[in-house]
């Protein structure tokens, strides 16, 4: 039952998302054209790109998610949709997961189409150990997509909401930030993850989990209030 | 050690009571204008009431 | 067992009171006409009945259970001052989703069959965006009542409505008085309200001050309650 | 009562403070490697102390409105980050100035130096978050769970910089090495100036405190205004 709610508020995000595509082609322009603004920051192509590709990555993915996370409950605003669903039976808790969910989902793809852009663009070896990317890829963003929707919930009804989200939620996503830059440098310079690099794996994990149960046990409170 | 040395240490402590005093005075500001707000705002409440 | 049972609310903004120890019960059956001038609390306490906000103080029961129980809420209808439908999803879309939100048992068939109902049969694949302000307010009425709540709360439900989904809203209201529904409602237009309340309940800045059967001196002359109350 | 705390308490840490200037500037030696400068050190440890308590009452504060919903839990944890964040103010500007003599530049990115910033940043963002909600009870409440993710955001950071650092050797230096350079005289002063550091601090957080109750009547003065 549950379960079904989570999907059913997923499915209803990801289907206005999709027809309009507002946030989804927002967050890819803007994400393509951080990476290109990085090429004349240095010379891209230096053998050190490699060093850095981790960080250059996942600060368009930073960007380009504030865009995605700000649209998830500005999205229910417009005739009032967001009071329509607390008062519906849906716990806050799944109204919560599905909306995250949904953010999830779109970061991936954003995440997704520019991966192998950077690759081409910086000629640096990213399809090598895909599974390993993917694996990075889906922690650190669910640690994103988690606080910054909750974050999302708590500045809808501000005045600088665009402005707002980021502020808040890049200085507390910078444990996630800083692992997934270390995984995904060290992925693309051709090493494997192990090692010494587990701790990192093992920051993001935490953080996932640590984040989610904060942010299920409190959203209750943030939405009803 | 050198001049500097002893210079730098006075702007240390410098730096200190420099930031207490900036965030004391913020603190006077801010109360006098809250207590200039809540006048205002009993004022305009007796007003009202007056008129009622 | 009550409808709503309301036990000493109080609801605070900072330090100012916006209800202040309201108790009240609503028997199953009948209609409340919440009444009150501009900030009385009429929407404040709409909102903490319907589960938006939690009063500060004080116990809300909603057929015996706190109001941010799931299965309380499913037994609620809404129509508040917004819509409460996504520009884009068409309106069916919009229905289905509210009904399994409600776990309505065949959403897909109840969406259809209360699109006919709003005569929005032959538009209902056709996005919410497209829609006139008359078709959409149909469209919110339809969300408000699809799972056949037992209780309704209603905000303002006339305001700004076209004498069509006027026409419709009436229709509805009585059908669901007729099978035993709850009606609370809050309202300017006292003559329309008058016509469907057998209770009132007057608000006076968050406090309480008068709650029984209409008084039948209101039929005639709708303003005969806040004159007895002493207000203007 | 609260007004006469409020002086014993300033009293209190003036007094103090002079006393402690006048040992550390004229009963204590110079260091032997670092000469007078060290002395910054009395002001920029007791400074960490002070705000990291600041920053534990806040938190609690947040947790026990959530729990309870008492404003006064509020005003707390919105004075104790105000002035927990001065004082980190206090600790980085007094740390940058003993780096520039000693280490030869403003600024490191130590893992205590750039935990300290974004400890700073994750408590800015606390007090801007407050700025832009109207409804004080709809302030303290959000503001509340922003506090529950910004308290266990600092832990987290707090051990992944430790590692980060750990692993990318940097210039780590701490302000006290392993080979005993803390003298137990020095020792006892900078607990000595912690004392009044505290008092100053607990000092400022009432008078905010108070000023938040002002600011919580205001609000409700004029909506009850409006309703008339």
């Amino acid at each position: 039952m549950f379960l079904r709610q989570v999907w059913t508020v997923c499915a209803k995000d990801l289907r206005s998302e999709l027809r309009t595509k507002e946030a989804l082609n927002s967050s890819l322009a803007f994400a393509l054209t951080i990476l290109l603004l990085f090429s004349f920051a240095f010379d891209p192509g230096a053998d050190q790109i490699q060093e850095i590709s981790g960080g250059l990555l996942w600060m368009s993915y930073a960007f380009a998610g504030a865009l995605i996370l700000n649209r998830s409950f500005a999205r229910e605003l417009f005739n009032d949709c967001l009071d329509a669903l607390i008062f519906s039976p849906v716990p806050g808790a799944a109204l919560f997961l599905g909306k995250a969910l949904a953010s999830f989902v779109l970061l991936l793809i954003v995440e997704l189409a520019c991966l192998p852009v950077f690759g081409i663009f910086y000629n640096v070896a990213w399809a090598d150990r895909f599974g390993w990317h993917l694996f990075v890829l889906v922690l650190a963003s669910w640690g994103l997509t988690v606080v910054g929707t909750m974050f999302s919930a708590l500045t809808v009804n501000l005045r600088m909401r665009e402005l707002m989200l980021p502020m808040l939620l890049y200085p507390m996503m910078i444990p996630a930030l800083m692992s997934a830059m270390h995984l995904t440098t060290v992925l693309m310079s051709g090493q494997a993850i192990g090692g010494d690099h587990w701790i990192w794996v093992r920051l993001l994990i935490g953080i996932d989990i640590i984040f989610t149960a904060l942010a299920v046990a409190l959203v209750e409170v943030v939405l009803v209030g | 050690m050198d001049a500097r040395n002893f210079t730098y240490m006075f702007y240390g402590f410098a730096a200190v009571w420099v930031i207490v005093v900036v965030y004391v005075i913020s603190l006077v500001m801010r109360e006098g204008k809250l207590r200039r707000e809540l006048d205002g705002v009993r004022r305009m409440l007796e007003d009202k009431e007056a008129k009622r | 067992m009550n409808a709503v049972e309301a036990g000493g609310l109080w609801k605070y903004y900072g330090d100012y009171p916006a209800l202040r120890d309201i108790r009240f019960g609503v028997e199953p059956g009948q209609c409340l006409a919440l009444l009150g001038r501009n900030g009385a609390g009429k929407t404040t306490l709409l909102r903490v009945m319907a589960g938006l906000t939690a009063a500060q103080r004080g116990e809300l029961k909603v057929f015996g259970r706190p109001v941010r129980d799931g299965q309380a809420r499913a037994s609620i209808g809404v129509l508040g001052h917004g819509i409460g439908v996504y520009e884009e999803l068409s309106a069916f879309e919009n229905l289905r989703l509210f009904g399994s939100l409600y776990g309505v048992k065949d959403a897909a068939g109840t969406a259809r069959a209360w699109l006919d109902r709003v005569s929005l049969g032959n538009v209902g694949d056709s996005l919410v965006r497209e829609f006139s302000r008359g078709m959409r307010q149909r469209l919110a009425v339809a969300r408000a009542f699809l799972h056949e709540p037992p209780l309704l709360l209603l905000d303002e439900p006339f305001t700004s409505l076209d004498d069509r989904s006027i026409a419709l809203l009436q229709a509805v209201l009585a059908e669901s008085l007729k099978r035993g529904a709850t009606v609370i409602l809050s309202t300017h237009q006292l003559r329309e309200a008058m016509e469907l309340a057998t209770h009132v309940l007057l608000l006076d800045r968050g406090k309480l001050t008068f709650h029984g059967p209409r008084p039948a001196e209101m039929l005639a002359d709708p303003t005969w309650l806040y004159r007895r109350h002493g207000e203007a | 009562m609260r007004t006469k705390v409020i002086y014993a308490l300033s009293i209190f840490a003036a007094l103090m403070l002079v006393r402690n200037l006048y040992v550390i500037f004229l009963g204590l030696p110079d260091e032997k490697d670092q000469g007078a400068i060290y002395r910054i050190i009395f002001f920029h440890v007791p400074s960490w102390f002070t705000s990291f308590a600041m920053f534990i009452v806040s938190g609690v504060a947040s947790g026990l409105y959530l729990w309870k919903g008492r404003q006064r839990n509020d005003e707390l944890a919105v004075a104790a980050t105000e002035v927990g964040t001065v004082f980190v103010a206090i600790g980085l500007a007094t740390g940058m100035i003993w780096a520039r003599i000693i280490w030869g530049i403003w600024w490191t990115w130590d893992a205590r130096l750039t935990w300290a910033l974004i400890t700073w940043l994750i408590y800015a963002g606390y007090l801007m978050l407050r700025r832009g909600i109207d409804d004080p009870t709809a302030r303290a409440r959000l503001s509340a769970v922003f506090n529950m993710f910004a308290f266990t955001s600092v832990m987290i950071t707090y051990k992944a910089i430790e590692w980060w650092r750990t692993q990318h050797p940097a210039p780590v230096l701490t302000i006290r090495g392993a080979d005993g350079l803390m003298d137990p005289l020095m020792e006892r002063m900078l607990y000595l100036n912690w004392l009044p550091m505290l008092a100053l601090a607990v000092v400022l957080v009432m008078i905010r405190m108070r000023q938040e109750g002002e600011q919580r009547e205001i609000e409700s003065l004029r909506r009850m205004a409006h309703a008339l």
